[in-house]
């Protein structure tokens, strides 16, 4: 649902030349295979294509509108959510950065020096520099502050050590926001943020390898630092501040920070026969489309009802976004941004799940198979799910989060 | 067509939320409501219809039954979000009164077009109760079923499941004739018309059979014009209800919560527990999904007709479910107190059960938007 | 499902007198209202008459048939069930005295002495007792353990204070067993088991005081001690061994004991009209019988795919009960016996809540309207499920057990 | 009728059982599985049928597929319950083999009144493996539909969803004629039939379609006659199927409880939190109560059969949402580990979601019990 109404001016000059400028420049159909999202970007050809969309994109003023232009942003105030709405609308691919621009560029815009700020920021949002995130440790999944890898100070620089895991596109970074442990006193306040570099010194103190998912899909890795010597520069607030800095990452992961995300998408990739795959209402399609026990599923009255309860489970989410916007109608201002991860991923692991029984015997088949319903795109959405329900605080602590920030209630530990 | 970002949800309306919310907080908190509706826990008692006519008055005065009747009927012609606000308040208190009723009412009158529907909604702006009588013995919701029958203008027959029919001064009756079903105002101390009250569950509000015997009956919506005021209005009263139980299902997630945080068990508060805290803070998701839900229907009316009825029964789909959730989970996690007639929870466990099949539950709700989503099963 | 097949001789022979002497005295339609269970039990006539069923059923040898003749039972082995059976097929009344045959009775009769169980059992067996349970107190609902009520031993005797509530049945009870405190110095084996007097002593050192369900219906109690001044002899097993022996009692309320527990019933009362209420299949009936949104319920195939889940969840239970017995097929021997209350449980309330759509509009209406459909039994049903939802151990807790005493998870506290 | 309180699992099945188990502890270890059936991870890669032939050759000297042919046609003539327990023991150790296939073409050929069905079944008691091919494009599971067709004893078109077809010897066909549905009888080598293998997401079974150009078939069931031999033998295909998800539940448990109980995160076991606690009960009490379903239903398939359909139904039913459930929850509680494709735990969550559509997902099973419990909606 777009917001034309209500547009300040500002903004209503910025959606027309967003219209225009998509109209003229949309990249169309991909030549190679495009995932379902950045984070599955394996394909070296899948990224390069991205890069150029997102460097195009950046260019015509689309993505970073409300960061300084010092910061290489296009120094406008909420514009960010007028090119989302309509680089979502004009159905383009997504942007490939989505570490960078999600997680990192917030937290360097808040935290870190001018100087680094003006090196790193223009690059992260053009997507010319790919960014990675080293939170998760072997030991470290969802208990975060349980971070091992240990940066020692020597001089002007800090020499890092540990093993970080879960890396997503940490083979197509340049840079890499880390989390990690100055000090064994203190589980918190031990810990410090740093922004270090990844490309270029890869086999200088950087080891990147890949790690296989259950769907057979690589995408993300594991980072073995070894003597890496990184420039005091890239220290992002105090040393000890680590876990506060962190806390300006999540806010934003979760849809809860001050900046508003650029995101774009909504293109429908070749590779995705049949139904889109992704949204409560493509499961309509593909119950239309799809044979469940010898007959349309979509006539099915018990099939409907699952589709419908997860229709509404996603326009309410949709609304919840939407209402964090009216304080008249927030009795606590976090409630309903912290629910979004939790919800997010949990409609979405549901969505995928009904596929296989609205596919009956079709769902056996996966991406391999010429035959599969919607070319195996939903039993491979439904194994990426449990990606993100896992991951940035598997699910059963967002719970935590919210009934102790939110209810009040004691913390479970 | 696209809404306000806003839900339409100003200032106005903003304050008229706001100064209920102060009325409820010094009229009726849930302790005086226990006292008022709960005095006789006689599991046979006699049927009883409990409220407080004074505050109604109060609220006619507030002028809180003219907010959603036209400016050109008498009314102020606020949007249907101002009254669902009023109503997401009045589920909070559990407050027995022809609130809701009569902004139901108000709503299918709005869809009538007839200078008699215009004066009746006059008399509403001014504080006239009224109420919805179009219902029949099967409990359908469908607008072309009725069991009362009109012939010259009389009408015979019975109407059932009649919300808040005690507390009601006017009726909006659906009856049917050769021509088709037309809507009706009826007095309710017209003769020949018998309010036989239904014993309900619910402590917080009244319900009946009514009987028509040859009674006199004055015409808002011609024969064969009432189904379609009655399927425009729906969208309204299923956000009506829904917010109600937004509302209720806050009190319980509040009280509860707050049970939780200080109730010790095995040496820690009970909201230590995941068990207790996690499913609490999955009332929460319910009810902020069921309340966006409702403002989103509540403003497409406004705004975008077209839309209304598929939003709406999303809207009363997620309150019902909610409703049911959160009104189980309450008397769970207060353990044995709060399976006791003493504590205030049942109040509000037994208005969320009868709400949630009011107007349709979910499984209802749901069967209706696929046919709108994805048209009729083969 | 009845079990003839492989019944032992003694068995079988006694299965013949069972079903000879329920065919000849059978008490038929009772002339008061019976409620829906004995814990709902608050007119003095309904409990006479249920009375005068189990006086003469034990008198028959249909109850406790596997007690020692010595402490008034039959002296047989595996017969219980045999009745049980037979009078379950004979759709008899249930038997009042509950909680002295499934509680009082196996924990007397493992941890009392001769004399007492001499004493007891009989009476205890023909009903003319009425025994209640002394275990919840304000301060300790699932938190067992936490008794303050105080036993203080004054020369040969033990006086008694504090105060007990949710005690069911204890405005009709003889007796009563007890968990109190005898020590402050250790939790668990600060406790002591006794067996009191209720009746015999009533105002002379304990007071009982009804609380009201939110149901409206009385039942249940609230009992305080004041100086209750108890013989020693009614001490069960050691001072300070009251936890292990509660485990007794648990362990046979929750179907998981020795001694099967007599039970009749099956009897569909004349205040159930339309549909018998309680059991799943017995949903069939109600959605043949009610019109939901003015159709018949019936025919709506979501309502029949939520009546079949619950059908199924029942029947899956029952078969748990029996797979019970067959040793070959339990990995952990408490495996299915610790899940009885919490299964049983969380079924009957899920089965009463899906009426409330079965019904529609009709289930707006309550037992004091002659038009609710069957009579309102569904709406009490599931109020009232709610009070053996959170009894005797809160399901959240039953699930602490199951996890730690047969995953060998660690404990939650 | 009545059944045996042990559910017919006496001695006999018991030591069957335990063989079973002994063999697949000693001969195929999850990690064996896994370097078995994982060793290309390529989510593009080329389609294979992987086992362990020689485990093959060892059950059938076993006699593990005599179990359930009769002693006239040359078998051991053991109850249902025998080969459910060996199917739970498969579904454990997430065996790849043409077992459980060549189970299910025993049961049909059982209910084939004919010597050519004898003959067969005495040669699958001597070792030699079978099919279904009874499915057709749109995966109905009903026995009337089937894209094959049969003249004058040759057939021709197309099997789709046939379980194991690159492992089976023989296929079993359903194929439809002017006479009705018969049931045929073809090698796999036969001239003219082409096994199209599947790409599916289960490692450890395949899957394939099989094009039937004027093949030879042997009849086992006369055209008209092929439809009541598949619906008598459905129950036990489903208990087969159910049993299956039962063991693999059951792995997913123990692995998942003991990872729970090990697995430290914010300085407690993760099993210490309920949020992970309660869950995984829930999963011991779905497995528990599928399992009990599917020995009473499979019981039943000897000793009532009236009653064989309607519990099996349940069995498959509660079996199929308890493997949903189990699979989800196993990955989820495994953390990040559980979601990469070196940990054992996808291989169990495949095989459970492929099995819980086999044959009809919960959904179906129970649309099939209303009608016959409650009769045909009208």
């Amino acid at each position: 649902m777009s917001d034309e109404t209500k547009d300040t001016p500002e903004q209503a000059e910025f959606r027309a030349h967003c219209q225009k400028w998509l109209a003229e420049n949309h990249p169309g159909q991909p030549p190679v295979h495009i995932p379902q999202g950045a984070l599955e970007l394996s394909d070296p050809d899948a990224m390069e294509w991205l890069q150029q969309w997102q460097k195009s994109a950046y260019d015509a003023g689309l993505v970073g509108c409300d960061y300084a232009k010092a910061s290489g942003g296009g120094g406008m105030t909420d514009c960010q959510s007028i090119a989302n709405q309509e680089m979502q609308r004009a159905k383009t691919p997504f942007l490939p950065n989505i570490i960078g621009m999600g997680m990192a560029a917030p937290t360097i815009y808040f935290h870190a020096r001018e100087e680094v700020k003006e090196e790193l920021l223009p690059r992260l949002l053009s997507g010319e520099d790919i960014w990675c995130q080293g939170f998760s440790e072997p030991g470290a999944g969802s208990d975060l502050a349980n971070q091992q890898t240990f940066a020692e100070k020597k001089g002007d620089s800090w020499v890092i050590n540990g093993h970080k895991v879960w890396t997503s596109l940490a083979h197509f970074a340049s840079w890499m926001i880390l989390l990690c442990r100055t000090s064994k006193d203190d589980k918190y306040n031990g810990l410090s943020y740093f922004v270090v570099p990844i490309e270029s010194v890869m086999g200088k103190g950087v080891t990147v390898r890949p790690l296989i998912k259950m769907t057979g899909e690589t995408g993300f890795n594991e980072v073995i630092f070894e003597d890496l010597v990184v420039e005091d520069k890239y220290r992002l607030d105090e040393v000890g501040a680590g876990w506060k800095v962190a806390m300006t990452t999540l806010a934003h992961e979760r849809g809860a920070g001050l900046l508003v995300t650029p995101s774009a998408g909504g293109m429908v990739t070749a590779e995705e026969k049949g139904a889109a795959v992704g949204s409560a209402s493509s499961l309509i399609d593909l119950a239309r489309q799809s044979y469940r026990n010898g007959k349309t599923a979509a006539d099915d009255a018990v099939i409907r009802d699952a589709v419908m309860k997860l229709i509404i489970r996603q326009e309410g989410f949709r609304q919840n976004q939407r209402r964090i916007g009216v304080k008249a109608l927030n009795d606590h201002p976090m409630r309903l941004p912290l629910q979004f991860k939790l919800v997010a991923t949990e409609i979405g692991q549901d969505i995928a799940q009904l596929a296989y029984e609205i596919e009956g015997a079709g769902s056996s088949l996966y991406v391999n198979d010429d035959n599969a319903p919607a070319g195996g795109q939903w039993q491979l959405a439904y194994m990426n799910s449990f990606g993100i329900t896992i991951a940035a605080g598997a699910n059963e602590v967002q719970r935590n989060i919210l009934g102790e920030r939110v209810l009040n209630m004691p913390k479970s530990k | 067509m696209t809404q306000s970002k806003n839900f339409g949800f100003g200032e106005d309306e903003a304050m008229l939320r706001d100064a209920a919310r102060k009325f409820f907080a010094d009229n009726c908190s849930a302790n005086k409501i226990h006292t008022q509706v709960a005095h006789d826990s006689n599991i046979h008692r006699d049927i009883e219809c409990i409220w407080d006519r004074s505050l109604w008055q109060q609220i006619c005065e507030l002028g809180w039954t003219a907010a959603c009747v036209p400016e050109a009927a008498g009314g102020i012609g606020m949007p249907v979000v101002a009254v669902i606000a009023l109503a997401e308040e009045v589920g909070k208190a559990a407050f027995p009164s022809p609130l809701l009723s009569t902004f139901n009412a108000t709503f299918v009158l709005r869809e009538c077009d007839s200078g008699n529907a215009t004066t009746a909604l006059g008399e509403i702006a001014t504080g006239k109760s009224a109420t919805l009588a179009i219902t029949n013995k099967r409990g359908s919701w469908e607008s072309t079923d009725t069991d009362v029958a009109q012939v010259d203008g009389k009408l015979n027959g019975m109407a059932y499941f009649v919300q808040d029919a005690q507390k009601a001064e006017t009726l909006v009756v659906a009856a049917s004739s050769n021509a088709g079903v037309g809507l009706y105002l009826v007095d309710v101390s017209s003769t020949g018309l018998t309010i036989i009250p239904d014993g309900i569950i619910d402590l917080t509000r009244d319900q009946a059979r009514i009987e028509f015997v040859n009674v006199d009956a004055v015409e808002v919506a011609a024969p064969g014009t009432g189904p379609a005021a009655v399927e425009k209005a729906m969208p309204a009263i299923l956000c009506v209800t829904a917010a109600d139980m937004v509302g209720s299902g806050e009190w319980l997630l509040q009280t509860t919560t707050e049970y939780a945080t200080t109730r010790v068990q095995f040496d820690r508060p009970l909201a230590f527990f995941q068990a207790v805290k996690h499913p609490l803070v999955n009332v929460m998701l319910a009810i902020d999904a069921a309340k966006s839900l409702t403002y989103n229907a509540a403003c497409a009316i406004d705004e975008e007709p077209d839309n209304a009825e598929r939003l709406a029964r999303m809207a009363k789909s997620a309150a019902s479910d909610m409703a049911v959730f959160s009104a189980s989970r309450s008397v769970q996690f207060h353990g044995g107190i709060g399976f006791t007639w003493e504590c205030f929870v049942h109040i509000f466990f037994k208005r969320q059960m009868h709400n949630h099949v009011l107007y349709g539950d979910g499984k209802y709700q749901r069967s209706k938007l696929a046919d709108l989503l994805m048209g009729n099963a083969a």
